[in-house]
């Protein structure tokens, strides 16, 4: 698991803008895709992420560093040379090819009998669930399916890596979240590493074993889905990934100054740390009511309650005028119902839960 | 095998003339056409080349002579070249025969619907008259000089001339004629024998149609004067087949040839013992074979040099006229 | 409702559209069957004749046709368009696809400058070209002839296939190409199996436009065809100052025809391949 | 670039380019040459310099050489307004048919557009004639109204400048249909729902929003008919019956029996000279259109 | 607030199919729309939703029925007569007009003058928060400002009724999202009542005050969004808003046999029920481990974690083979963990809220 299959060093790619200026869409980037594994790609529109897939694919030059495939160095070798495949976002199926030859022109490039070719992309439409289409035309199909018909057809010469540029952002909600436990499945089953490029961070927490969150063609941070949830490491990266309550404030003693005497506690190694910092707690962590009497708490008045099915969201805003997102489980309903009746609640955390980030304040999205 | 690249007007040739020289001789033709000198000449001199034999009015007979396009043939030393009237070896350039043979001749006059006018007429202004008394239309050659050529008659000039003010004064009768013209064409055989126009101005040819409808058409050689038309075959300078070129002319010196040719054309010929030849109808017609009197009503065209300019210039002027 | 009287009247108004393009061509179709062979202005009884004279059943009619003599320049004629059409067509489709594909694969210089030089030959009217071509062949001693209107043909020819097949590529999906080259397909390859399928109903399209326009092109033809060839739109509009040949009817309704069969055959063929 | 793509390009663009500037580019020099020489007796040309050609057109020709008249003028403007009312009429005739045609089911559509195209492959010269079949005196339409007593006497609708104008309209609808079609094909109609929706009547909705969204296809349309109605001599040949002089019969006339070939060049170097300008203002409009709202509107001109 | 601005009454719509069938898009609808509510039609694909709103903007005739709008009958007047204004799914901007055009676009058609129209379209272009952009083409903007300009297009006029058809569902997600807010803000700040398409249900929850579920042209079900999440009429409902796990069988004195020895405890109104029934269980109501040892439970294993910030999903399935997902709060972190050691669970709910649908038990999707 810990295998490299590809490694991207001091990765770097300027582009002129049309406005006469400069873009660094790569930035000195160091990244490591293990065997195996499913790493995806985060970040706003523009921070790099598909010059960086396709710099992997061989479809940008990169005019600093260098990418190493499966120990090889590949950065002067053509896309059609590398054994890397990718599934495009608005899928680029030929439309004068049936979804047969559409997944079998990987081996018919390379030169297998047709017989052969059938057959293979006869398997690979199976396990996509498409059996029985290989004589449909594209536009036949529907979005889900073209979707699946664009993975058969890059999985089908089974390429060491496969790079997915926010492959699903066409589909419908639905589709997109069944499509989405299919792809990990396949991963799984196939044993080849996914990266995968998304700007959806529900996309990325579901389907990913690492995150590569990315800004201004920079690496802020590349860690597993847990870690990188609990311990981002700046602002930045937190408000990318799940909601986020960030407060800043001096740290002394464990305790967090916010200002107006507002205090958060923080606690375990955070509670040595003195000087600047930025706190996150994120909604989930604010428990309402005083359900466990032993933990500190903040005192916040109510604005509004949206109910979201399975959970209510709670906009709540504490004396000194900051602003506090809640998110309390359906279960807590009646927590809910007395806060709503008495316009506040004590929103009570567990200083341990409290995550520190120092250094980076002027970092805030 | 032998070939002759023949270039004439738009049937201008009796195709059984042409079969006969096949026969005859065992040369293939291969006919070409043009509608009009200027068209054959910017042709030839365009750069066209490829061509035998050409059917040049005969001021435009000059003209390629004086281009020096035309090859000395000397047809005058053809025996056959007896039986060819004198008179018509009209080309000033060439007065003795020894380059061209005269093809054929005739008048360019009115052809009428005798049927519409309800009577026959006599010429330009007769036929204007009644038109415009019976709301009529009429319809003249597309040709700037032969349609400058009725207004130069009509002013009693002569149709060679390049005064201005015999020119202007020429223009200004067509000009006047154009409520009662329909159109400037080439097509008015159709026209006339259709009903579409009361008459046409046309070459000699329209006797076909006059021949087939007699009650019904009639042409007529205006009384005010008229133009007559001679075609004579040339050799090109650049003939490939220069002797196919002259075997044609000297068949074409046999009087049955010419004879055979006037039945379908129904025009006038240079060869004399031809005209013996020729069927009743064509023989007796006065319109074909004009007597002597009505001969010297007749002018022929001659080269005007730049003058074409000022014509050029008042056909304009004819056209855009309201 | 306004709305559904509305469309009726647009019904009406583009029935009578093609009321007012068929009508003549019927007529023209009734008069290929007139007898009357001097004048088709009148009409003089059913015949076949002229069908028959040139599908060439019929060699020589009877002694009353006077016009016979140029049956077989006619066919001539034909003959020269068509062979003129096939090469043009040919010559044409190469050049202006190629120039389309270079303008669409490449940024070069000037490539924008190189467009409105491909629109010139087509907007220019065709007596300027045709006579600008005159002068051009006369004074660089070209000897006029079947040659000297192919490549007149040619010149505005290939605007229109360049225009025809540039539109098509406008149209085309790049990331088809990145997805053949992601696939492991080179640059011939991908060109073979994907860009050439997806252009050629363009290629096809700008193919046949240029066929018919040559077909039909007189001006520029009349001007640059030397005397040895005539086309037959050449041949025809010549004839009509002397009157119009019955046979160019018939010949006008077969070719009618035929394009109709063709057409239809290939619609046919691609509804069946869907 | 690298040199293969280098040598890819030059064997794409080469022998197009070379073949064009050959015998389009050069011609078209030649052509502007001859238009400033003088005129040979016979055809061809002196060779000294002779700007009077365009004196005798524009009006300052040196009396010793040539006389300036206004006839040419003339019909320059006369051209020129044929061939507008020509675009009107073809114009007029298209775009209902274009609109009927373009929101017909799929199906319609390309039988349709088959049928419009179908015409082409009969000649042009055949199509133009049987106008005159059908206009003439003696024509069905006249004998349709005698019979019927709606006229006593024929109408004298051939040779006119209206059966120039309708012979053209005949031949030219494909070329305006098809860009008219395309733009139309392509109007967004969810636009014109918005504008009903925001309260504007079918008028005002045909005015500001179906007319400006069709605008490419008009004007591209419009300078595709235009341009060869301007340099048309065959028309006003069989149509006109050569009364009506256009530029097109000029131009003609110098070459074929004038024999004045600077004069015939400095008149089409005048045809050239509006197209250039029509073309201008066409890339113009469109580039303001591009500016404006996006290059994706303003296509249909290519059609 | 009980007022109605809008009345449907019996209104019916038949298309012939292109197949040649029928497909009948309203079928017998009855919807009263009230004053100032943000009503929200949520059915799948096909169901008519566009088609009702069509039929209230006019662009749609009905067959049968009719539409009243504010007490008017509408039936048959156009919709460039009706006080009724669209914000189209496409935004439908007009690209040859500038912004301040498109907006100005419905005064200057009721003959407003210049200066007025540039002083109204600024002032609901600042309501949208795009002022300054008056300038712009369309084409110059970004998606959601497209749409921020179709809204204040549609609103400046200031119709009695706002018509949304699936606004937002070109947007990303963010943008989504914060444009719901604002939309939900905006029809405050108006006063006036949206009827408002989507298919998202996260979407229809978020902003909607009552939701109408549509299928097959008709109204399944509409009601306030709580009543609809805890009461739906029909499995059919109850899957189209928010995730559910559905337990048929037969219910007699207050449980449920599920078939397998597996049963459900059902408690309230229900209880008294006898007969076959569907039963609905969602996912946040199942509570893992025995955190509160008084209520039922179901014994199951676990197959699948997925960690989704928030939350944890859990798949889970019963020792009858019934599949169960389950949903736990962030804070019950300790509870997953556990699970995940045991690979199994106890899953506890309260028979209180466990709702019960009879006699449509074939109704479900
Ligand atoms: N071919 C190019 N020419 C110029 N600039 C480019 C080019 N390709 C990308 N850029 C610029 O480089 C930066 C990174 O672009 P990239 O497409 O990698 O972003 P992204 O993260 O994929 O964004 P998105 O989420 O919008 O797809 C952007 O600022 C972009 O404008
Ligand atoms: N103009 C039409 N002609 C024929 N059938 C139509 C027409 N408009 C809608 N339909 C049919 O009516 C039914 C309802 O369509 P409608 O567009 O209202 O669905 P919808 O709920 O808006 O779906 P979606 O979520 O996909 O937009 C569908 O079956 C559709 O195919
Ligand atoms: N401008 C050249 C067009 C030719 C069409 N016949
Ligand atoms: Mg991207
Ligand atoms: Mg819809």
């Amino acid at each position: 698991m810990q295998e490299t299959i590809v490694e991207l060093a001091g990765a770097g790619k300027t582009f002129a803008s049309p406005e006469g200026g400069e873009v660094r869409a790569l930035d000195n980037v160091d990244l490591k895709v293990r065997r195996n594994e499913f790493l995806t790609l985060l970040g706003p529109s523009g921070c790099g992420k598909t010059t960086l897939l396709q710099s992997i694919g061989g479809f940008v030059s990169l005019d600093r560093g260098k990418i190493l495939i499966d120990g090889a160095d590949m950065t002067e070798v053509p896309p059609h040379r590398r054994p890397v495949n990718t599934v495009f976002q608005n899928y680029a199926l030929f439309p004068h090819m049936t979804v047969a030859q559409n997944v079998g022109y990987a081996l018919e490039v390379r030169g297998v009998s047709l017989k052969e070719r059938r057959a293979k992309a006869g398997e690979v439409l199976a396990m996509v669930g498409l059996a029985g289409l290989e004589e449909r035309w594209p536009h036949q199909l529907s979005g889900g399916q073209q979707q699946r018909v664009a993975l058969a057809r890059a999985i089908v010469a089974r390429p060491k890596l496969l790079l997915l540029d926010e492959p699903l952002s066409a589909l419908d909600r639905n589709l997109r979240h069944s499509m989405q436990i299919e792809l990990k499945t396949l991963q799984n089953e196939l044993g080849i590493s996914f990266v995968f490029v998304t700007h959806d961070q529900e996309e990325a927490l579901t389907m990913s074993d690492r995150i590569a969150v990315l800004r201004h063609g920079r690496i802020q941070q590349i860690a597993r889905l847990r870690d990188i949830y609990d311990r981002p490491a700046s602002p930045f990266v937190a408000g990318f990934i799940g909601a986020s309550n960030l407060f800043e404030g001096h740290v002394e003693n464990g305790v967090m100054a916010l200002g107006g005497g507002e205090v958060l506690r923080v606690a375990g190694g955070a509670a040595s740390f003195t000087g600047k910092a930025t706190a996150i707690v994120r909604p989930e962590q604010f428990l309402l009511g005083s359900a466990r009497g032993s933990l500190p708490g903040i005192e916040a008045t109510l604005d509004q309650v949206i109910f979201v099915g399975a959970a209510f969201e709670l906009y709540m805003r504490t004396a000194g005028g900051r602003q506090i997102t809640v998110s309390a489980p359906a279960s807590a309903r009646e927590a809910v119902a007395a806060a709503e009746a008495g316009r506040c609640a004590r929103l009570a955390y567990d200083p341990a839960e409290v995550h520190l980030m120092t250094g980076q304040g002027a970092d805030a999205q | 095998q032998q070939e002759l690249n023949v270039y004439n007007w738009g049937d201008y040739i009796n195709p059984e003339v042409l079969k006969k020289f096949e026969e005859q001789t065992g040369i293939k033709v291969n006919l070409s056409v043009y509608s009009s000198n200027e068209e054959m000449l910017a042709k030839i001199r365009g750069g066209a080349t490829g061509y035998d034999i050409v059917f040049p009015s005969v001021h435009m007979h000059d003209i390629m002579a004086k281009l020096d396009l035309l090859e000395k043939t000397n047809i005058n030393q053809y025996e056959g070249f007896k039986n060819i009237d004198p008179a018509f070896l009209r080309a000033k350039s060439d007065p003795n025969g020894e380059y061209c043979l005269p093809y054929a001749w005739g008048s360019v006059g009115i052809m009428y619907n005798r049927t519409l006018l309800g009577k026959d007429v006599t010429g330009w202004r007769d036929l204007l008259e009644t038109a415009k008394a019976k709301g009529l239309k009429i319809s003249l050659l597309d040709d700037v000089r032969e349609v400058m050529g009725v207004g130069l008659i009509l002013n009693g000039h002569s149709v060679n001339s390049t005064d201005p003010e015999e020119l202007q004064q020429a223009a200004d009768t067509i000009i006047a004629m154009k409520p009662q013209v329909a159109a400037f064409t080439y097509s008015n055989r159709p026209m006339v024998v259709s009903g579409d126009v009361a008459a046409g101005h046309h070459f000699i040819g329209a006797m076909i149609d006059v021949f087939a409808h007699p009650q019904d058409l009639g042409y007529v050689i205006p009384e005010e004067g008229a133009t007559m038309y001679q075609e004579d075959i040339c050799v090109l300078k650049t003939a490939p087949n220069k002797e196919n070129a002259i075997k044609f002319m000297q068949f074409y010196t046999q009087p049955e040839i010419p004879a055979l040719n006037m039945a379908q054309q129904t025009n006038g010929t240079a060869n004399m013992k031809a005209r013996e030849l020729t069927p009743e109808n064509i023989k007796n017609s006065e319109e074909i074979n004009p007597p002597a009197e009505t001969m010297k009503r007749l002018q022929i065209f001659e080269d005007i040099g730049d003058g074409i300019r000022l014509y050029d210039r008042l056909w304009t002027k004819i056209k855009t006229a309201q | 409702m306004m709305a559904r009287l509305f469309r009726r009247g647009l019904v009406a108004y583009t029935a009578l559209f093609f009321a007012f393009i068929y009508l003549p061509l019927l007529l023209i179709a009734v008069y290929s069957f007139n007898s009357n062979p001097v004048n088709m202005m009148t009409w003089s009884g059913f015949t076949t004749e002229w069908y028959l004279q040139v599908l060439g059943f019929k060699t020589a009619v009877s002694e009353a046709a006077m016009y016979i003599e140029s049956t077989d320049q006619l066919l001539a004629a034909l003959r020269n368009s068509l062979t003129i059409a096939f090469s043009t067509t040919l010559v044409a489709t190469v050049l202006g696809t190629s120039i389309a594909l270079a303008i669409y694969r490449y940024r070069f210089f000037g490539a924008r400058y190189y467009q409105v030089l491909m629109f010139m030959p087509m907007l220019i009217p065709d007596i300027v070209l045709g006579i600008a071509l005159l002068i051009f062949f006369v004074n660089a001693g070209i000897h006029l002839g079947i040659g000297t209107i192919i490549i007149g043909q040619c010149t505005f020819l290939t605007s229109y296939v360049f225009i025809v097949v540039s539109s098509r590529l406008a149209g085309m999906d790049r990331s088809l190409e990145r997805a053949s080259a992601d696939l492991g397909a080179n640059e011939w390859v991908t060109f073979r199996k994907v860009v050439l399928p997806q252009l050629m109903p363009g290629v096809a399209g700008g193919a046949l436009l240029a066929f018919i326009i040559s077909m039909d092109d007189l001006v520029i033809t009349y001007f640059i065809s030397g005397t040895d060839v005539t086309t037959l739109p050449v041949f025809i509009f010549a004839m009509l100052r002397r009157g119009i040949k019955p046979e160019i009817n018939a010949i006008a309704v077969l070719m009618l025809t035929f394009s109709f069969a063709v057409a239809s055959l290939g619609l046919y063929l691609r509804s069946r391949r869907k | 670039m690298m040199a293969r793509d280098r040598l890819q390009l030059g064997l794409l663009l080469g022998p197009g380019l070379v073949f064009l500037a050959v015998f389009f580019l050069v011609p078209l020099g030649i052509m502007i040459v001859t238009s400033l020489l003088a005129p040979g007796l016979y055809g061809g040309v002196e060779w000294e310099f002779y700007p009077h050609s365009f004196g005798r057109i524009l009006g300052f020709a040196d009396p010793a050489f040539e006389e300036f008249d206004p006839v040419y003028l003339e019909i320059f403007f006369r051209s020129m307004k044929i061939a507008a009312l020509t675009v009107v009429a073809t114009l007029l005739v298209c775009y209902p048919a274009a609109f009927c045609i373009a929101t017909m089911p799929p199906k319609w559509k390309g039988f349709c557009l088959f049928l419009i195209a179908l015409p082409f492959f009969t000649s042009l010269i055949v199509r133009l004639f049987v106008w005159v079949l059908i206009l003439r005196q003696a024509g069905p339409i006249n004998g349709l109204l005698m019979a019927t007593g709606l006229i006593d006497r024929p109408l004298e609708m051939i040779y006119s400048e209206g059966a120039i104008i309708l012979g053209m309209v005949y031949i030219f609808i494909p070329f305006m249909f098809m860009p008219v079609y395309a733009s139309v094909e392509k109007l967004d109609w969810t636009l014109v729902r918005a504008s009903q929706d925001l309260g504007a009547g079918p008028v005002r909705t045909f005015l500001r929003v179906i007319l400006p969204l069709t605008a490419p296809g008009i004007i591209g349309g419009s300078v595709i008919v235009f341009i060869p109605a301007l340099g048309n001599f065959i028309v006003p040949a069989i149509l006109g019956g050569a009364k009506v002089m256009m530029l097109g019969n000029l131009i003609e006339q110098q070459f074929l029996s004038a024999r004045n070939w600077p004069f015939g060049s400095a008149l089409a170097m005048m045809v050239l000279s509006i197209m250039l300008v029509a073309m201008m203002a066409f890339v113009f409009l469109s580039g303001r259109r591009n500016r404006a709202h996006g290059p994706a509107v303003a296509e249909g001109g290519a059609a």
